[in-house]
């Protein structure tokens, strides 16, 4: 039975007032949500590409080029990242972490593999935050800053931030342990045989840390951590295998040998 | 800095994030065990003999909202209130009953929706996100929503206990609430299955304002009530 | 041992100028899906919000009003809809299905409840299909077209189209039952005694049809055949709750009680 | 159009689907048969007689192709062209090992890449999607990087059979093929799986002729193959 | 016998294997087709005038038992009858659906539990497992089970028809196998799983048989009921 | 000690208890068996003509329940007492089924709660932990939410036998009942899971007394059982 | 017949298959202790110490098969032979560990292939389906590809052990292997997905050749197992 | 007794065994973090420079191991030793690494599998279950499984870090513990899945000592072995 006076009477409701506002807030929220997916997204399409250009400094000559070609790429990301940080701007940012965590890993993924391939370090999470400083207002316009890293949080302007939370950094590692793997192995057959123990040191050194935290870390890190363990057991076991048949060659005929094989690979040198 | 001690700064802050849940933990079950005791005191209205006593056991619910408050001060003080969001699912589940508790005596009083600034005031907390620790929109809906099923519930016990004209001013009440979540575009969530969950207290109660009126039994002085 | 020369050589290879083509060719390919799955979910989400929208005729006098109101929002996401086509010209529509196939199932839920609620019948395939039809260039920017469905499929110019396929029909139309389900559940609780039994035996029909087809369609669809046959008992159980408590009125009385619970309304007019 | 009727109509749109499947996965059994017949002449490369005869295996392949393409054209009259990707997936599988065996042909006579043209056509398909059964670059790229596991193995044997010419020159190709995959950005998909697995290829070859260089066998006449 | 024949050998028995195979599953899928078509016939029986047609629609499925008997015949030649567990996956499901049909149709037409005998004469296969194809304990079970989830439904729509004396028939019918299975000691099977919803139906009817009786509906004249 | 001979010694440990698991299982099989024998008896209470034969059944079930404690005398045999949470889980299932059996039939007897004393009684077994085969508070806490859902049925059954006063006595059980439960801190775990059912239970039976009441049925004379 | 009678009846059937099974876990289980102890023996030839009494540690190995002889004769007295796949899921596992032992045994023997016959002989069973417990093609596929898995292995061990032509014979005979299994067509079902490894043990016992080949070891004269 | 007398004494049994848990929780992290901290100690002996510090590295783990036992002492006094089996599931996990951990300095020291008794003494607990909180069978066993997967690790990285002798004696000892394993008859759990592991850490040993043997490595001078 349906009563027309009461639906008439609804527009003039305090309660449908107030669910008129409900219904605002509510869509704006998600809205925002759905922007900050799509952003995300683009991160993490940009940042995998990043990745895999930074993968060809095993193969090619000129590795300052490829790293120069990935600052360019990574301050792109930076650039969403920023529009990120325009979406959250006075919002608390676990309300839309799930939005856009999976691009922020993988960005902290393709940023500290630059960071290895350039320092032989891990960049720590406060590095990666103190280049996520955006000067005000410029955010998506600007787009000169080709340097190693945003130099300066601008002047005056109270500048936009992001930061990146612990347990993202930590799952972005966790990722790029996979990436140093990829590079460990592509070493090994690119002739380059210090690479391999530099990274196997390192590998290990990351372990050691991740499984120092052991399941206190959130559960997804958990869920990482037997990959990390297959990727560190590749590396060492490709260490392992330069060894072992470096150990064939008498120590005093080892510069023979590879002067022999460059003369046989019609090169002129060699980077052993 | 080295990677050992990278992740040992890391190691700290874990340390740090697991000991704040746990003092939450420990403030939210004291809220659990609040809110079970508000809901012992308002269930008795189910009662045939607990109609007349309504306004007493408002009364005493409200007295023990006190307690509640002071919890929730206690809560708040255990993290930054810029996070709310981190440690949300912690006391999601209490804050709904909790509003849901509020609404409740609030509609028993007087039988209107008591709005999200008067339930977050019961509670001790702010309505505004900026404010700190809040009420969200969807937590105090999903308190209504509870509240819309306990009502239907009461309409069928106020025609047990002989009060028949209570059911026709409940279902004109979740009429309005209805045609208000109507207005709500839900996502796939927990919210939205809850919201499902109204149409069926709707229909319930409609049917008892069925079955009083073909027994012609809601006819009695009613002016009063009109609303 | 890093080879020089070789990487040198490189560039003038015919093996990296045919990779360069085929980076070309899959980056292509990858932005193209991206997009699809960005308009994919606009779709969903204005879909969704149409059957919300719809959902109010149950509670309120104007049907044709919100009807109305549904017709624009739908021929927003048809404008969507008109992008993908667009993307998808001249390619094969099941290269990309995966990437817009969530979309597309919820809009034809969503113009299959608009459907049911106007006309009380299935909209099928075909129909959708036909408002599916795009006057050629004006698919982004025109949005005057807000009529039952898009009348003519324009003139001369040869038109965009858009085919949604049998599965995702299927797909769409199985979750469209839910919606029915929730619509039977609140015409009991506004009153309205008709259209309850009118919606069970349309579901009867839906759900006859799907077990009919059985486990000869997609996997999917079976998947969700449970969900229906509980949608289906919901629906008959509030149907036969209506006729058992119809039964406890002698026949001659209903008019009586019907006007007097009218009158204790304070309801002009009931709509039984 | 009644309900039922249109039930009744995708149902007959579902057994012609599923109809078209039928025939093609026979189809694509004899595909199958053929690949694996193709395989096992071209497996006798890795035994130490099968150097002398890879010429005559090549040319024993050359002429089985003529089979599958004598398939493959039966195929492509079970289905609609403009769905290729509709029933992609039951010839995923085989077209890779195809696209495998025809680019493992052609380098065994003449030690270059088969490009993604040429394999086509020994397989008897086309290139290009707008003209029908093609081969996308998905699955010649999976074909090569088949060819290049299946070449690391060939290069451990040759060494076995006494050829040591030939491990360096397969190296020399493979790090070609590696740079050329480099510049791919491949999504989580099998083809990137596939691709990691180029790495240990890469690795394993690179391995031989270390093995060889320490021991000076490498430098044996080998101006003639220098590619 | 070299390697080489010894497998040529052996793919002869897996050939047969897959043929064999093959052949059932084309049957299979002609008794599906069967089934959703008897199904669809005594579906019709929930619809609000369906009531009356019960007896024409039950012998409507009979008839077309009849195709199930062809098909099941045709089934049985497809193997040696020894190996009926080897392939019996391969119709497991089927056959439940059938023994459904079947004693569900038997309950229409006479209000009893159809014994294993019949169902098994029905469908036109054996009870004795020696004798060959055979309607096993397990899946004659699986199909009582269906078919009280579909008499629960019956019941419901009875009375939204207009017939309040078959609900109370089916309570008993379905409290009486309850009881049977009581009997039963079942493993933790999908059949135990399946038994375990037995009790939802049971109240499901003891609560429409509760309708009735608080409307004082199920006291009407049930001399109808001509059982 | 030699590895091997550690081993062997290992082996004993393993053997002994898969022995041990065993001789429960073959017991704990006794007892479902009982236990379903039990059940049967005490299910001809939802019968219409069940009504007068309450004491007599509750006086067979008794009686059965003799068996019940020598099976349970007997698995007391199979294990060391304080190995009691080791074997644990073999018994929980019929465990828990029994203390809700005893708690029916104490129930039907005296219309009170049965304490977990006389429960354990009943099973003939021990209510202290540290006297050995005990029934814990959680077991027994199961059976008593069991036994309001099986309350919650006899409520809908005793109206359609006409008995309308037994459902407001229900009630009243049901809602104390509830309020003891909301006593408890419980966590999230399978009996909190099975208490969130309690409240449907206590609303099914709300919604019988509401339809008693506003037929005017529950104010009856009880005598009037007229069926 | 009542439907009581009928359940008790059916109650028959359930617990008499339950006995067979029971009955049948119990031999299998000394099936997988005679099938660990026999491995025990074999495992011995991967010691370097083990190479020499390889033809003593074989005739252990057939002596105890005699015991597996006994416990399979028992086994097929525990069923009726034509329900041979009605039981099948118990005793698989075990039959292709031992059809793996027997052409192991076979194989260190003779370094040929032991045929299906001869490996059901050792075991004690049927090649032939219809004359009752038989040795399946799949189950003995099956266990040669476990087989061609254990010669990898001990295709690194004769060289740790210091026998140089083992490897050779053993690649050969692999590779054997690998052709024959070229010419299955095998359904994707566990045993392609164990056929899938095979190339792995080819890839393997290749890389061991190589290895011997390039240090010039695999021209030396036998005798030299200087260990 | 009322019911509310009843359940409050209930709650008092919950929140007894709550108050428990949570003391076992809190001591078991503390064990979980020296578990982590031991762990880290002894993985550095996979270090290229850590092979010449195991001696340092294993005094530093005993001593560490102190703490272990600190807390295991105060672990025991948290529940009554007879309950064991009830509260084990909170500390299954770090008691099995806990006996890795033990095991694996154990091994470090004296290159010999320490026994039971040993590993109990470590952590500081019974091995006699009568005795109280123990280590159980199940619980070494997964310890020392763990171990053997370490180990597989050293045998790989002893050889990068130049010790050519500890792979042959790793080789030997986890193959003792495999023939062990294999006199265990071994139930469908998660130790059973465990020790299917052991063959590829087993295999993998074993190729280690082949690549060492193949290239004339393994003859070196042990005289360093100080075993
Ligand atoms: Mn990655
Ligand atoms: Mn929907």
């Amino acid at each position: 039975v349906q009563d027309l006076d009461t639906s008439a009477n609804l527009s003039s409701s305090p309660v449908i007032a107030a669910f008129k506002v409900f219904q605002q807030e509510l869509d704006t929220k998600h809205d925002k949500h759905e922007r900050l997916v799509k952003i995300s997204r683009d991160i993490t399409i940009e940042s995998k590409r990043t990745i895999f250009l930074l993968h060809r400094v095993t193969s090619v000559p000129d590795v300052e080029s490829i790293l120069k070609e990935s600052d360019v790429k990574l301050d792109v990301v930076r650039q969403k990242i920023a529009q990120i940080a325009e979406e959250l701007r006075g919002e608390d940012i676990y309300q839309f972490h799930r939005a856009f965590t999976a691009g922020i890993q993988e960005y902290v993924e393709a940023v500290s593999f630059q960071h290895y391939i350039r320092h032989r370090t891990l960049i720590s999470l406060e590095e990666i935050n103190a280049s996520l400083v955006f000067p005000k207002t410029e955010t998506v316009d600007s787009k000169e800053s080709t340097g190693d890293t945003p130099a300066a949080p601008a002047e005056a302007a109270p500048a936009l931030t992001f930061q990146v939370i612990p347990s993202d950094y930590l799952l972005g590692v966790a990722d790029l342990t996979g990436e140093l793997m990829r590079m460990c192995i592509g070493s090994v057959g690119n002739g380059d045989i210090d690479t391999p123990f530099q990274l196997s040191q390192f590998l290990r050194q990351v372990h050691d840390g991740f499984s120092y935290i052991g399941n206190t870390g959130p559960y997804e890190v958990s869920k990482k951590l037997h990959t990390l363990r297959q990727s560190l057991a590749k590396v060492e076991d490709a260490c392992y295998a330069l060894r072992v048949r470096g150990s064939e060659i008498p120590k005093h005929m080892l510069a023979d040998v590879f002067a022999s094989r460059d003369a046989m690979m019609d090169a002129d040198e060699g980077v052993a | 800095m080295s990677v050992t001690e990278m992740f040992a700064d890391i190691q700290g802050f874990l340390s740090a994030d697991q000991d704040i849940r746990e003092d939450i933990r420990k403030v939210v079950q004291l809220l659990e065990q609040s809110a079970r005791e508000v809901l012992t005191v308002l269930q008795s209205v189910h009662q045939p003999t607990g109609f007349k006593e309504i306004p007493t056991k408002c009364a005493k619910a409200r007295e023990m909202f006190c307690t509640v408050r002071t919890h929730m001060a206690e809560l708040r003080t255990k993290f930054p209130a810029e996070q709310y969001y981190r440690f949300q699912e912690h006391w999601r589940f209490v804050l709904q009953r909790l509003a849901f508790l509020a609404a409740f005596v609030g509609y028993l009083e007087s039988e209107t929706l008591v709005t999200r600034e008067q339930v977050a005031k019961i509670i001790g907390i702010e309505v505004v996100r900026e404010e700190g620790f809040h009420l969200g929109v969807e937590d105090y809906l999903a308190g209504v929503l509870i509240m819309a099923s306990e009502l239907s519930r009461l309409a069928v016990n106020s025609v047990t206990a002989g009060d028949y004209g209570r059911p026709l001013r409940i279902s004109n009440f979740i009429n309005e609430l209805d045609s208000g979540f109507r207005l709500l575009n839900l996502k796939n969530d927990p919210l939205r299955k809850r919201y499902d969950g109204l149409k069926y207290d709707v229909k319930k109660i409609e049917e008892v304002v069925y079955d009083l009126s073909i027994r012609g039994l809601s006819k009695e002085p009613e002016a009063a009530v009109d609303k």
